[in-house]
This record gives C-alpha cells, structure tokens and sequence, in this order.
C-alpha cells in the first residue's frame, strides 16, 4: 500500500503529495525545533512573520522559476530582470529617473503604485517573452539565452539609472512591501496567494498538465498535438512576470529601487526549487515543494542570525545543510519505495 | 531441480536459476521461479506482458538483485552487482528498452568501454570504424558506423544491439525481445546466427511474444505467468505448437487467438489521399529514407496494412502526414479537402492520430503518471472551458480504457515508466482511442504486446475501423498484417511497390513486392 | 593626437560610491582637455587588471585608479609604473611599488574608527550595538570592520556588540538581517553599518518595528544618506570626500602628463568626518540631494 | 557528403570536428577582424598575449568544467574552490596565514612554489572527489552538491584567512604568473598544454569516451558495465584539481591570495563550456569548444574595453553577441546538414 501512495507522488491527492515533499519537509520542521531550543524566541511570531516576509521575494521568483525547470528549461536572468523591472516601477512610480532623493517621500509626481505595478510585471513578462522567444525560435539552449539577459538587463537597470537608486515611493506602494492584514505581512500574503494560484495552475488546469509533458517528453509532447514552442514562451514569461512582481514589493518594502539589487538571486531561487524535489531535467516537482525549499533556505538564514552565528561559518553550515536536506530527502524516498 | 523439467540432461547446465523472487514497491513481479539453460541450447522465455521475464533477465544480468532466491552459474553461486560482474562471466545481454547512447555514433556504441586502442595506447578510431562496420554486416546492417545512433530508426537501433552482443566473447546470450522492431528478412538473419552459436556451445535465452519464431528455432520453453512458473516445454522431435504454448501463458485451452477477422467489403469515401508525396531530407537523417512520390487512399472504415522491410519509408510516410516531418511536395486531402499540416498539432486538430513506432523517446512520459500519459493528447476533452481539467471523467475514461484493453496497472497515477512494455504501448493506444480521430495511423501498433492482447488490439483496431475511422496499420510483421487488414500496400525505398486486397495476399506475394526493386518496379 | 588619454579606474559601477567617483573623474579630465579611459573593476581584480593591461598597450599617458584590492592589483600597478606611466591611486592605498606618483585617499581604517567614535560621543556611558559588516573579504569592509574594532574593542566593557552580521553591503539583505537581529536581541542603542546601503536598509527594519531612537550610522555619505540624517533618520554617515580625492588625482596625473609637473605631496590623505544633522554642509554631495 | 562529414562530429575525424565549432570559430574571427578594424593596435602582440593571459585563469577551470558538462553535471563551486586552493597554496607558500605583505617579496619562511602548486592542486582535487562522492552515494544533484560546496568553500577560505588576503611570494613562484617563455606569457603555456592534455583524454582514450558515453545515457552506460559512478566522481576531481592550478596561477599573477576571489567564476566558465558547443544535457561537445568559447569571452571584454565602450554599454553588448553567437552557430549548423 506504501508503494501505491508513493506511486501517486507525480500527480495524486494531497496526501501523497505531502508525502512528496516529506523530506525537506521534515528537515524544515527539524530545523524549526533545533533553532527554537537554542533560542525559543526563535517562534516568536515576529519573527515568523520576519522569515515570511524575507522568503518572499525570492519565494515568488521561485513560483515561476518551478515552471521553467519543470519544461527542463532555466533562468538566469531573474536577479537582473528584478533589478531591471524594480528600476522600471520606480521610473513610473516617481515619474522620472531622478536618482535625487526627493525632500518629501510623500508627494511624488509620479503614476501612483498601480502604474508602477503594473509596469513592472508587463515589462517583465515581455522580457521573459523576448528570451522564451529566442530559446525557440534561435535555439539556443535556455541557459545561454538568460545568462546573457542576465548581463543585457543588468547593464540596462545600470544605464536607466546611471548606477544609482531610485528611492522614496509613496506611502500607498510602500503598502505592498511593509503593510499588514491583520498581524500578516502584506509580501507574505502576496506570496501565499501566488503560490495557491500556481499550485492549482499545475495541478488543475490542462495549462500545467502541458508543462508537466512538455518537461517529461518534448517530443512526445509534440506528437502528442501539444504546441511546445507556445508552452515554453509562456513560462518564461510567467517566470518574467513573477520577476516583476517581486520587483515590485521589494522596491515597496525598501523604499528603493537598487541598480545593485538581485545580485546573484538566480542561484537562491533555484536552489529553492531544486531543494523542493523538482528536476532540473524537467516533468517532476511541484509548487509546494519549492515553497518548502524557500522556507528551508529563509529558515536557515534566519535561524543562524538569529543565532548570531559568525557570517564565515553561516556558510559552511548553510552549504553542509542545503546538502543533507536533499539527501536526507533522497534517502527516505529510496526507504519508502522499498 | 525444479520438478517440471522433464528432460534429461544432455550435459550439465550453464545457468541454474533457483526459486527467484523479485517484489518491487507492491508488486511481486516473479515468484519462487527456477530454470536452468545449457550450453549450446536456446531457451525461450515466454509468458504474458508482465509476466516477469525482462525482470528475470535483468537480475541474470547484474542490473538488479532477487529479493531471495540462488542463481548458480557454470557451477558456481553468482550474485552479479553491476552489468560488469556478469559480463565478466560472458553473460551478454540485449534490453528490450534500447539501451544504446544516442549522442554516440554506431562504432562507439558497438566498442563502448572497449574501443580498440593503435600505439601509444590511444584509441584507434579508423579500426573502431572499421571493424565495427564488418560487426554490423553480420546482421545485415549496412551503414555508416560514424553515424549518431540517435539519426537510427527503431529497427536499425535493434540490429546494432544485436551486432554489439554478438560481437562479444559470450557464453550465454540473453534476448529481450530482439525482434520486436524487425522485419522477416533480418529475423531470419538472426535466426541464422543463432543456430550457428547454438553450433559453438553458446546458450540463449530468447524473448519474444511472435510464437511463430520461438517455436521455429527455441530447444526448449520456459513459461512465465503473473511472476510464476507456469511450466516447461521441450522440442519433441518437431517445433514445439504454438497451442501448447498459448495454453501455457494464459493458462487455458487455446482458442484460436489470432484470429483472421471476417473482411468487410469496405464502401467507404475516400477519407484521406495522397498525391506525390515527397519528403526533404532530415538534417538529422541524412541516410533515411525520403518519399519519392507516394500516391495512397485510405477509405473510411478500411483498414489498410503498409508492409515493408526495414528502412522502406512507412514511418516516414505516417510522419509526413501527421506533419511531424516536412513535406518537400505532394498533396493530402481529408474529406475532400487540401490540408497542409505543418505540425503534429494541426494534424491531430483536423482529425489524424499516430501511434509512433518509438514508444521510448516518442510516446511515452517515462516519469509521468499513466492518467496523464494516456489524456495527453485529448486535454481538451477533459477539461472545461476555464481550462481546468474535469479530472473524474479523465479517471472514469482511462478505467474504462484499463477494461477493454486489460492494461495491468497499479493505479492511474503510477509513473508509466513501472508498466511492462507492452502495457505501456495499451495505455498509448487508449490516449488515441479517446480523442476518437477520424484516421488513425498506427506504427508497429504491437510491438512488445503479447500475443492475447495483440488479438485485442486487432479487434480493437477491427471495431475502431467498423465504426468508420480510416486506420493505417504499419507493421513488420506480416502474419499481423494479412490477419487485420482490408487492403495491403507494399513499400520499398520511399515508394509504393503494390497493392492488393487482404483476402488475396499471402506472405510470399507481399514479400516479392516488398523486395521489388526500382528496375522491376518501373516494368510494373 | 596632441591631447593626452588618461585611464580611470573604478572598483565597480555597480555601486553609487564608484559610480560618483568616476563622474568626479570624468568631469575634471574634461575640465583639464584630456581624453579618458573608462574602466570597471566589476568587482574582479582579475577585470581591473587586465582593463590596465590593454590599456599599457594603447599607451594611456597617465592612470588614476581607486583600486578593488591593494595587493592584488600591486602587480599591474607595478607593471604600469615600469613602462613609464604615471600612476596616481585614489581611496586605497598600495604599498610595496615603487615609482607611485601619489596617492590621494582617505583611510577605511580612519574612517571606521571615525564612525564608531561618533557612535560613542553620542552614548558616553555605554551602548548596545548592532554591527553590519560588509561583503566579507572585500577590500573596504575589512579595514571599515578593523577602524570599528579598533575602537570599540578596548571599551568592551561599555560598548557591546550583541549582534555582529555581514549583510554584503546590500539593503535587501540588510533588512532581513536587521530584522532577524531585532528579534532576537530586542532593540539595541545604536547600529553601525559599513555603509549607507546598508544603514538605509536598518532603518526601515527599525522604522518597521517603530524602534525610531535607534541611532543608525553609516558610511559613504551617499545623497540618499544625507537626507536621511537631515531628516533624523540616520544619527550620521562617514564622509571620505570621494569627489575631492578623484579631481585631486587627476590634477596630479594631468599635471606629470604634461609636462612631468612632480606633485607637491607624494601623499595626500583627506581626513574622514563623521556627517551628522549639524555638519550637513560639509557633505561633498549635498547638492545632489533637492 | 557533407552531411555526412557532419555527422562524424561526435567521433570522427579533425576537419569534422574544426566543422563543429565552426559557429563559435567563425564568429570570434569575424570579432577579432571588426576590433582590428575599429582599432588595429588591437592585434598587437603584446594585446594578444594579454588576452591570452587573461582567458588562461577561467580557461583551465573550463577546461574540467568540459568534463563535468560531458556527464550532464555541473560545478557551481569553482569559483570558491579557486578562492579555497589559492588560500592554501598561499598558506603553503608563505608557511603561515600572516595577512600582511612581507616587505620584501623574496624572502618568505615557506615552503617554496612547487609545494604551493601540489597543495593546490591536491586539496582541489581532493575537495572535488569529495562533491563527486556526495553525487554518487548520497544522490543528491549535482547541482545541489556544488552550490552547497561553493558556500562551504567561501566560508572556510574565509576561516582560513580570517577575511583578508595573504600576499607576496617569491619571485620562482610569481614566474607562474607574470614569466615569459620567449613572447608567450607562462600562464597562456599552462593553459594550452592542458588544452591539449584534455583534448586527447577526451578524444583518445578509453576513459575520456567512457566520459561521453556515461553523459549520452548514464542508464545506458550502467548496463553497458561502465563503472558510471567512478566516472562521475572523476570528473568531479578532475574539475577540483583545475580549479586548484587555476588558483595557483592566478595567485602568482596577483602576487595575493584573495579570499573574494573568483566570485561568479562559476558562470563565466560555464558559458565558455556551453558557447563552445557542449550540451549541459551531456555527451555532446569537445575541448575545441570550449577553448574558442573562452577565447570569445576573452576577445569581446578585452575589445570592448579596448574601444572603452561604457562599462553599462559592455554588459549589454556582452549579452547579446554571447547569445548572437550560439544562435548563428546553430543556424549555420542546421545549414551545413542539408
Ligand atoms: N522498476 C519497477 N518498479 C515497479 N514495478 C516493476 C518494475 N519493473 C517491472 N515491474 C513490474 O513487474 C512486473 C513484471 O514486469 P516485466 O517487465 O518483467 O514483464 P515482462 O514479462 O517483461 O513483460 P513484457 O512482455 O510486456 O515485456 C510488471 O507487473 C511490472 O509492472
Ligand atoms: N524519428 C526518426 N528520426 C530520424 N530518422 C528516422 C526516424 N525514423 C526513421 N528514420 C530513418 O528513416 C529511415 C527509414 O526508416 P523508417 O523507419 O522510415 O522505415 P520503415 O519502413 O518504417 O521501417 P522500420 O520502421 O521497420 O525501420 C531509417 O533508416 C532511419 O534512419
Ligand atoms: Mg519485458
Ligand atoms: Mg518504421
């Protein structure tokens, strides 16, 4: 009956998919116990909400990454798209590139927040469409495609703002990035409901069935009447999308949007979603593995400053950490199956 | 000594296989199983898809060990780990799933892990290349050994693994299925070699589910059923009878099982025609074989066969009109009407399904549950218009699918990768009976099925026709061909060399056409 | 072709400190007619290297370089100084070649030490105090962290550091760090960034939490820093006049360029001043900011 | 014919495979011939050698990247286990971790250049095998493994050298890094006598077509009785130990061991790999490649700088002639095939 239940992992009820995502699951909820016995004000939800609300930015990234790793494609643009779509939001959200700190953060001339949202995420998925395009239409492998964009938008977000911020949005924006339903962040309801919508996205719609084939079999995928060269745009442009929308609650969250910002945040989100069980060779994973793997990393990060661990020695144990989740993962995987 | 094997022993045996069990996760794919093989006797392996015969096969081979049980080899206990450990003892094997690497040419493949080193003990790849080309010659293949092996079709990928294990030092070759992509004339060429290894006191045990030829060259039979021993048969004098061996696998009397369908006098339309259908070159093919101007009908609720040898062009043809590969000239008209399609998806859109040839790399989602597998190509029809899929009449339609055509299978969602070979190709066929096309191309339809559900999947593709869909069969085999089909074309080099109504072909008439070659062709 | 070419060298564009001092650079080559080389680090002293290497190779007349690491980038330094080429280094400083025309800096270590000492005028009987440290091994986070140290170290006593993090010289990850640290030790008296990227980001974190007394200092003296401590948002930030150093160099340079004018000073070290709400005026960049 | 003498790519003859990275070749010569238009001081010998100097340091390391690649791995860690090795070799070569440049560059207390050089290499080596080992026992992705490896890495290069670099060695050892052999700089020496190493490893021996068949279908290469994960664990050393020569020369070129060193080698080196032809799916590419690969990134910094293109400018141009330059190889391939 194991066998059965585990069998399901790729598609079945929410219990095996639970199941699938045990491993960091377990190791996250371990970690959770460890750093709460070193510290019990580690539960505080302060700083629960502290750790939802970091994780989000690099969370939603990870949503639309699951979709690209999951065609068996990759990304490595995001850190950049983010700096570029960020840059872009607070172009329109002040109304221009002055790089000058306005006196008053309040009265800006700019389009509002919406405007700058709305900026952000278009801008994004059209940048996400232009490489998915290029991956298609010129071949060249999904890596080449995005590390380039990688250098092309970052040199973009430079020359938009001549290396510098773009600081002081209105209180209205600054809503998205430090506001509170309740006693909730406002990036950690975001996240939440971007990750529901994708996971119903995947696991619901004939939309994300595609993928999962497109991933699986591309050939198989095309015999089988699936129009692959569409799908695959399309998640690279949802990837830009999320892109933007992480952009845009970051920039809300500092009051800033940073031509430096991003940096290396592709290998973060990846990670999230390599640790959550997806296959970088594509048609395995799943959603809530990648919220698990983000949780694990913002965890982890938290934890040991909350530990005041010395930064030399974060690294080790994050390093040595990351590692055993994905083993430990492996190991009680090939232990059911038995 | 398990009780059944009758017949004394002419000499000791090479492999003794003693009370084997293998269980996966939930499944005890083989049961206290014993055989044992001699040198210079050919032993059939034969049973049911799921029987259990490719796991024996691969625990012989080191690629997995029993749960319990002992296998002695050459009088000596064997517990192989890898492939290495029993290749070492000269136990070589040919998979039923192609396992050759496709980004390596033929030569490379033939020498992996043995490539033939020149001075200074480097790699020799003029000798590589040419020894590997006399090793395929054996078999009758005749190639380029610089090509990739993933420009290969099916068949010809078959050859090279034969050509690779016979080229091997070997005391007991081990077949799964070799012949399931050939056609007769490379059948016989193995058949052939194998009595010559017979000859030289090398032992084989060979899988097939065309009984015909297990009969015509196996010594004796071992027979597998749900993982147990369902019994042995010995070579009495003549062939052992393709009844005894029915009855063996499916554990009761035989019926006729391959029955020749009564032929319909087929009144049809024309639902689909081809006019000069010529095919480019495929870049990455340059050897295939491109159509030269196929002319062909396919009338509603017909059924007509495409024969072949190897390397004639019928999967080509099917792929042309799928618009899987591009069309150089010619027209398609369905109903009456020119399409060009330009993609599998416009061809499935206006009515056209294929069942490719490569179930592998061209069929099936390996990691994949089979609910997904088999919905995939007719999404649309379950889901909603949100675009949501309508996820319990998917389960109820794959149930209903699982019934007719017995798939054995643990539940929808088990990856399809964990199915027998021949269920895999039922879940594939079911993905096409539930878009309901209203002409269905199926290339090798039986490959790897086993000889119950291949009658079946004949009926099936008999009722399929009755209700008016216009269905292409291609098949190497030719008694599948002649027992389905209402009309048979012949193909040869990217043409068609002839036609005949089924009721008035035989094997030997369709093989002279298929043989037919250009010269005779043009006095035609 | 009579007009000289003189290479600007910068750690990386892709922080606004650089980003300045390269502007600075540029507008008094301008100012003085000569030719400049544009070159970025890219935070690799692999980059800046070679970017001197090709330019030995178009025979620039001059180099002025703020170099990303005081050793590693000696070796091409050196090797410019023995084709003949006038170097002047601004901000760090390279020992161990000869034949340097000058240098023009303000010390990291100095600088430090300036903003903790500011932090410890502003809480003379002791404080609790959160450091954010920069990119580890970088270059300036190693001597701000060792300026900081230096006098914070011998008053232990007094002054403790109960949450010492590097957040890489970056907002983002400065917040989070912020936040993680204010969880955990409650609200401290002062925080002290390596820089103002990173003091910005304590800010909000603080802001979040409405810990609006912590007294938060950082470092660079960026536009964005100063309006913040006018606005009492930051307690101060480290001013290294950056602008001064990079127009000074270029005099310099430009002056041997032409005609082998020795520098009056082989040395000239500008002194680091903390910028608080009262000293706003001697912001080298207060212009910028509206 | 032609389409035939393409197909022997993977296996055939020298014209063949100069054939296959025809598209990276032709595209660096066409930049070499437009830099040397734009400014012809930019063939000079002295430019040339420059940039052979500078492509040496990620060169060698692509070099066992190629391998990796080959097997459809991948090495994140390199650009730390640079950092790591050229610590120790520091460590070694000085006989202590004393941050502070000796006055005199001569006179150090170590243990002279070659125990440097072996202490690199080794703890490379060493580090490698241990990530090879972690992939093949644990199971866990290499992907996994090498990111986690390049935080642990950073964190001990960091614990070693207490964040700061360890400079100034002796004049034998810089010789590495700075010496001629008549015009040619030693480390261009270096890296082409490994590229040749590699090349005819990977072209003629056993082993190096065992390194091909395990990345074409590792499943495959198992039940062929390849030893798959003795061949995965050695590429993995092989990697390791280029990482630690590559530190070693860069060390002598610098005349310091920095502790930030390396930072985003790992993209640069996998672009070279993956410009040069290889698929990051495994079992297709070759050393060739990856050499013009490297040379091509060499080339367009270095004449972008050249023609002091603004820095913002550069990232955008590197971008896209990067991805210009896979799309016109694959087109020209497509070509070549009819
Ligand atoms: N890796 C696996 N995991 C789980 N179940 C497996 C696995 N391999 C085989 N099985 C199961 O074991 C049983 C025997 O399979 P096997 O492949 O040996 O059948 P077979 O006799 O070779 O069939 P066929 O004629 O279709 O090739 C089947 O029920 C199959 O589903
Ligand atoms: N999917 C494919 N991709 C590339 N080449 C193929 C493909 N399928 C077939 N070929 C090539 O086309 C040639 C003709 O084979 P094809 O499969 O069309 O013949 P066939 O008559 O269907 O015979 P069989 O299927 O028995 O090989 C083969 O030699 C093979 O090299
Ligand atoms: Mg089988
Ligand atoms: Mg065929």
């Amino acid at each position: 009956m194991t066998s059965t239940t585990e069998q399901t992992q790729r598609g079945g009820i929410n219990v095996a998919r639970l199941l699938m995502s045990f491993g960091p699951l377990m190791f996250l909820a371990l970690l959770i116990i460890v750093f709460t016995v070193l510290k019990p004000s580690f539960i505080d939800p302060i700083n629960i909400f502290n750790i939802m609300r970091q994780i989000s930015i690099t969370g939603l990234i990870a949503l639309g990454m699951t979709f690209v790793i999951l065609t068996a494609g990759i990304d490595l643009s995001v850190g950049s798209l983010l700096a570029f779509c960020g840059m872009v939001a607070a172009v329109v959200a002040k109304g221009g590139t002055a790089n000058t700190l306005s006196l008053s953060t309040s009265g800006t001339q700019g389009f509002g927040w919406f405007a700058a949202l709305l900026a952000a995420v278009v801008v994004g998925a059209i940048a996400g469409g232009v490489q998915g395009f290029a991956i298609t239409r010129l071949k060249v492998p999904p890596f080449v495609v995005t590390l380039g964009g990688l250098t092309v938008f970052r040199g973009l977000t430079l020359t938009i703002s001549n290396g510098g911020p773009i600081s002081g949005f209105d209180a209205s924006m600054r809503w998205f990035g430090t506001g509170l339903i309740g006693p909730v962040p406002v990036p950690a309801i975001i996240f939440a409901a971007a990750a529901i919508l994708c996971h119903i996205v995947l696991r619901y719609t004939r939309y994300g069935r595609a993928v999962y084939a497109v991933g699986g079999n591309a050939e198989a995928a095309r015999l089988s009447g699936l129009r692959v060269d569409r799908i695959l745009i399309s998640v690279y442009v949802i990837v830009g999308f999320f892109a933007g929308l992480a952009a845009f609650v970051l920039s809300a969250r500092l009051n800033s949007s940073e031509a430096v910002a991003g940096i290396g945040y592709e290998l973060t989100v990846i990670s999230a979603v390599v640790i959550g069980g997806t296959s970088l060779f594509g048609g395995i994973g799943s959603v809530g593995g990648t919220v698990v793997g983000a949780a694990l990393i913002g965890v982890l990060q938290n934890g040991l400053q909350f530990n005041n661990v010395s930064s030399y020695t974060q690294s080790i144990v994050i390093g040595l950490i990351l590692i055993l989740a994905v083993a430990f993962d492996r190991w009680l995987k090939s232990r059911v199956r038995r | 000594m398990p009780a059944e094997a009758t017949a004394p022993s002419p000499s000791p045996a090479l492999l003794a296989v003693e009370g084997v069990t293998k269980r996966f996760a939930g499944v005890t794919a083989l049961s206290d199983v014993s055989l044992e093989v001699r040198p210079g006797e050919i032993l059939g392996l034969l049973g049911e898809n799921g029987a259990g015969k490719s796991t024996l096969l691969k625990i012989l081979s080191g690629v997995m060990p029993p749960s319990s049980g002992r296998i002695v080899f050459d009088g000596v206990e064997f517990n192989p780990h890898n492939p290495q450990d029993a290749k070492r003892l000269g136990i070589v094997t040919i998979y039923q799933e192609l396992s050759l690497i496709p980004t390596l040419t033929v030569a490379e493949n033939i020498f992996i892990g043995r490539a033939p080193l020149g001075p200074l003990g480097l790699v020799s790849w003029r000798k590589m290349e040419e020894d590997s080309r006399a090793i395929i010659a054996r078999v009758g293949l005749d190639l380029d050994p610089t090509t990739p092996v993933s420009a290969l079709s099916v068949a010809e990928q078959q050859l090279v693994e034969i050509a690779r294990a016979l080229s091997l030092k070997s005391r007991l070759i081990i077949m799964d299925e070799p012949t399931s992509a050939l056609t007769e004339t490379e059948v016989q060429k193995l058949m052939s070699i194998m009595g010559r290894l017979r000859k030289d006191g090398v032992a084989i045990m060979f899988v097939t589910h065309r009984l015909e030829e297990a009969s015509a060259i196996c010594d004796r039979m071992t027979v597998l059923r749900d993982g147990r021993l369902a019994g042995h048969l010995d070579r009495d004098g003549g062939p052992i009878k393709l009844p005894k061996i029915i009855e063996k696998m499916v554990g009761r009397a035989a019926s006729e099982l391959y029955a020749r369908p009564t032929l319909r006098d087929v009144a049809g339309d024309v639902r689909l025609s081809v006019r000069g259908l010529r095919t480019v070159r495929d870049p990455q093919a340059p050897h295939a074989i491109v159509l030269e101007g196929v002319d062909l009908d396919l009338k509603a609720g017909e059924i007509l066969g495409v024969a072949g040898l190897v390397g004639s062009g019928r999967t080509e043809l099917a792929r042309a009109i799928f618009g899987a590969d591009r069309i150089a000239a010619g027209t398609i008209t369905l109903d009456g009407k020119t399409i060009a399609p330009e993609t599998p998806a416009d061809a499935i859109a206006l009515g056209i399904g294929l069942v490719p040839e490569d179930r592998k790399h061209q069929a099936i989602f390996a990691a994949l549950g089979i609910l997904t597998n088999f919905s995939i190509a007719a999404l649309g029809r379950y889901s909603n218009a949100a675009g949501f899929m309508t996820e319990r009449r998917e389960r109820e339609a794959l149930a209903s699918y699982r019934k007719t055509l017995s798939i054995r299978m643990a539940s929808p969602e088990q990856p399809i990768e964990g199915l027998s070979g021949g269920n895999q190709q039922k879940v594939i066929l079911a993905r096409w009976l539930a878009r309901d096309p209203k002409v269905l191309i199926v290339d090798e339809p039986t490959r790897g099925v086993d000889v119950g559900a291949k009658a079946e999947v004949h009926q099936i593709l008999v009722q399929l026709a009755a209700r008016g869909i216009a269905i292409m069969m291609i098949s190497s085999e030719l008694p599948e061909v002649l027992a389905v089909s209402d009309r048979i074309v012949t193909m040869r080099r990217g043409r068609i060399t002839g036609e005949m109504p089924g009721i008035e072909a035989t094997e030997e008439k369709l093989m002279e056409l298929m043989a037919l070659d250009q010269t005779q062709e043009a006095t035609q | 072709q009579d007009k000289l070419t003189i290479l600007g060298s910068v750690p990386s564009l892709g922080f606004p400190f650089f980003v300045h001092m390269l502007n600075q650079i540029k507008a008094e080559a301008q100012a003085q007619g000569v030719n400049l080389t544009e070159s970025d680090g890219q935070n690799s002293a692999p980059k800046q290297t070679a970017d001197i290497e090709a330019a030995l190779v178009q025979k620039v007349d001059a180099i002025v370089i703020s170099p990303l690491d005081v050793n590693a980038l000696a070796p091409a330094i050196e090797q410019a100084v023995q084709a003949g080429i006038p170097v002047v280094t601004i901000d760090r400083r390279v020992d161990g070649v000869e034949g340097i025309l000058a240098h023009v800096g303000a010390d990291n270590v100095k600088g430090g030490e300036a903003e903790a000492q500011a932090m410890v005028a502003a809480f003379p009987n002791g404080a609790k105090i959160f450091h954010l440290q920069g990119q580890p091994g970088a270059g300036p986070a190693i001597d701000r962290n060792k300026g900081v140290h230096n006098v914070l170290d011998p008053l232990k006593d007094k002054y403790q550091i109960v949450f010492e993090q590097t957040a890489n010289f970056a907002r983002a990850e400065a917040l989070s760090v912020t936040e993680a640290g204010l969880a955990a030790n409650g609200k401290p008296d002062a925080i002290i960034c390596a820089n103002d990227d990173m003091a910005l980001g304590a800010v909000e974190a603080c802001a979040a939490r409405n810990f609006t007394d912590v007294k938060i200092y950082g470092f660079d003296a960026l536009p964005e820093a100063l309006v913040a401590v006018r606005d009492g948002k930051l307690a101060g930030t480290v001013e290294q006049f950056p602008g001064e150093q990079s127009r000074t160099a270029v005099q310099i340079a430009v002056a041997y360029a032409k005609d082998k004018t020795e520098p009056k000073e082989k040395l000239v070290l500008l002194t680091p001043i903390v910028i608080g709400k009262d000293n706003l005026d001697k912001a080298e960049r207060l212009g910028e900011t509206k």
